[in-house]
């Protein structure tokens, strides 16, 4: 492909491009069977037998055995769609988002409730 | 003839309606917020619509990756909230309007727009929080809403430019519908959010202010930022801010009026923007 | 970089496939059709391109009333021939093309086209029929194919203008992808058929013939005919035609070299236009 | 609504726009339901009982148990849904087709091969 992807410079951030759908396809097409509570009660009674029933890479089913959200995002995972592995764990968005920045639960919080993250933060 | 009233912009943050769903509006976290609503409620009340079109994205929700609509419209009779994986939020179903759904359809994809036409789907809380926070919790919504889903999960989204110009059609098409309604259009989402990877939590109030100013006085030359500013400035979901350009395109040409305008940060990772505008 | 070096325009009249798929080419009725397309099939042969862009419509196959995309684009890597309602077809898989037809996506959204984008979908005989008339009963389909659905079930329709600038935009994605691909693109439908009401068996050879010249000599005019034109002219199901024009507007700007045109009645319900182009 | 719907004069012909869609919707939810092959058994086993799974209106499902296809045209379906009861059937598209036109099977099938329908019928 030789289409501009002028997104691939902003730091943290991986943009959800047709490319990273195809790498993460069964991942997310997993997430979204999540969204019906059977699947969810399936899901939670052995992780890795119903993730067995997915044609997913091995990386793909350790990263969500570990809840590894940012390895997730990095093999094709779009947040919506993991939000709903969140949402069977009871989490919050906060809570899964605050997952990915290396900061505690707490810290994540207690940075937004001052104002949020600096824009400006890893850029030069 | 139909007509548009106002435009409401709001964010759909879930956390927000999970806040209300779980009877802590009043707590400290969450008050300043609400409170911020308050005018809006009493306004919709004293200004209600006929219908709602309703400009919001879905979060993998009725959409999977097996089929990804860049613009679709509801013309279903009823919608029911989605179980996004919590369970479906205890709000009222959607009721649609057909008619009117269909005629903008047909209006817009001869202005060519190339609309997917939806029967069938639940709606998650991009078009509910929106309904909820306008509107608290009544046992039904107070009028029929056309839900309008804007593909901004997978890239390329289209441009704000694009989204825009389908205000024009929108405002077009309303205005060619023979009966006599008010309709109001609400654009959802936004404004500075990033939910994912290490650079999550991001919120600029400086550009999502700038973006308030703008969007009231210059909205054509705010439509041509690219995707990659929004990205950049806002977040990496901050990009819903384009649906708003939808709402504004369908808005009179001449100065609108401010009746409303709020800005609070944080709810959960999210800033939260509201303005209501009227046609003059 | 990737180039389109032909276009093939052709019927898929279901009844043709299923003459193919029960053995019944020799027949009286069937032969001077498939005599029509032996030039056809030595061409291919001897002009193998390395994906086809096949642009066709879905006949309440993959879309129901549930969901009606106005342009959907398949992105997936592979198509099953669907169960119609008689058994599916007893033909090849169909095998995408994801890398070529996402970059496709990505570029016309860009340029404001609102694809939908389909990773999920059986293909019905408005894509297997073309493929069979052109290459025979082969155990594979001899290259990747990029499936490409209109709407011209549910009216509004896209205009043939539409259908024209959006070919322009796919030639313009073909052109910036970076491998080195040969691409046919086949606009496939028509031509004189309705297959409803009293009227139906409407055929119209002296409309036809013409819609063929004006598509070889000046298809940006052609593509200003509107919908009414084809419907009364050639029958309700006539508008699919407007699908020519999508692969006419990827031809490039200069006159193409006609190298083959076929024109028969009936097959069925309907007349069976047949054109193969190449860019000089 | 206003907008002009300049295809209602063209005679014997109905077009499938988004009013039509609204009209037939059960109805050719009905037959998109055909594409399955036990679904194809069940409604030959017993098509009134099948139909009684659809929120159709009682004159839909006349018209369809007496294979109608005008009817079911008035009354909201679409030919390309329509033809999946003729498949069920087992009938072609043109024995579909030629039942619309009052003209027997033969004369229907010899108006096509004499190279099809006049395409000033019925016009003035
Ligand atoms: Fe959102
Ligand atoms: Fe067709």
């Amino acid at each position: 492909m030789s289409l501009d992807k002028p997104y691939l410079d902003i730091p943290g951030t991986t943009i959800f491009d047709a490319e990273q759908s195809r790498k993460g396809y069964h991942l997310n097409q997993f997430c979204m069977s999540l969204m019906k509570a059977e699947n969810r009660k399936r899901f939670k009674a052995d992780e890795r037998a119903y993730l067995d029933e997915w044609p997913m890479t091995e990386d793909q089913k350790l990263a969500v055995l570990a809840r590894d959200l940012n390895r997730c995002i990095a093999l094709g995972g779009n947040i919506y769609f993991l939000a709903k592995i969140g949402a069977t764990d009871g989490r919050s968005f906060q809570q899964m988002a605050g997952s990915m920045t290396g900061m505690s639960e707490d810290e994540y919080r207690a940075m937004m409730v001052a104002g949020g993250r600096d824009p400006m933060w890893g850029r030069n | 003839m139909a007509r548009i009233t106002a435009s409401v912009y709001t964010s759909h943050v879930p956390a927000i309606g999970a806040a209300l769903d779980l009877g802590k509006t009043a707590e400290p976290y969450w008050q300043p917020l609400f409170q911020g609503y308050e005018y809006s409620k009493a306004w919709l009340q004293d200004n209600q619509p006929d219908v709602i079109f309703l400009v919001y994205n879905d979060h993998a929700t009725a959409f999977s990756l097996d089929l990804i609509p860049t613009f679709a419209i509801g013309t279903a009779a009823a919608y029911q909230p989605a179980d996004e994986g919590w369970g479906p939020r205890p709000v009222p179903t959607v009721i649609g309007h057909p008619e009117l759904a269909s005629h903008i359809a047909h209006s817009v994809i001869q202005d060519d727009f190339d609309l997917t036409i939806v029967n069938k789907m639940d709606v998650d809380h991009g078009l509910t929080v929106p309904l909820s926070l306008m509107c608290g919790q009544p046992q039904a919504w107070p009028c029929p809403v056309i839900p309008f889903a804007v593909n901004v999960v997978q890239y390329p989204v289209p441009s704000g430019r694009r989204c825009f110009n389908l205000g024009r059609a929108i405002r077009k098409a309303v205005e060619s519908y023979d009966q006599d309604l008010k309709v109001q259009i609400w654009g959802t989402g936004g404004m500075s959010h990033q939910l994912q990877g290490p650079r999550a939590g991001l919120i600029n109030r400086e550009w999502d202010n700038r973006f308030l100013d703008r969007l009231i006085s210059e909205p054509e030359a705010l439509s041509q930022v690219s995707h990659i500013d929004y990205v950049r400035e806002a977040g990496s979901e901050g990009i819903e801010l384009v649906m708003w350009l939808i709402a504004r395109g369908a808005m009179s040409d001449s100065a609108p009026l401010v009746k409303h305008r709020f800005y609070h940060v944080p709810a959960s990772n999210t800033a939260v923007g509201h303005l209501i505008l009227e046609n003059t």
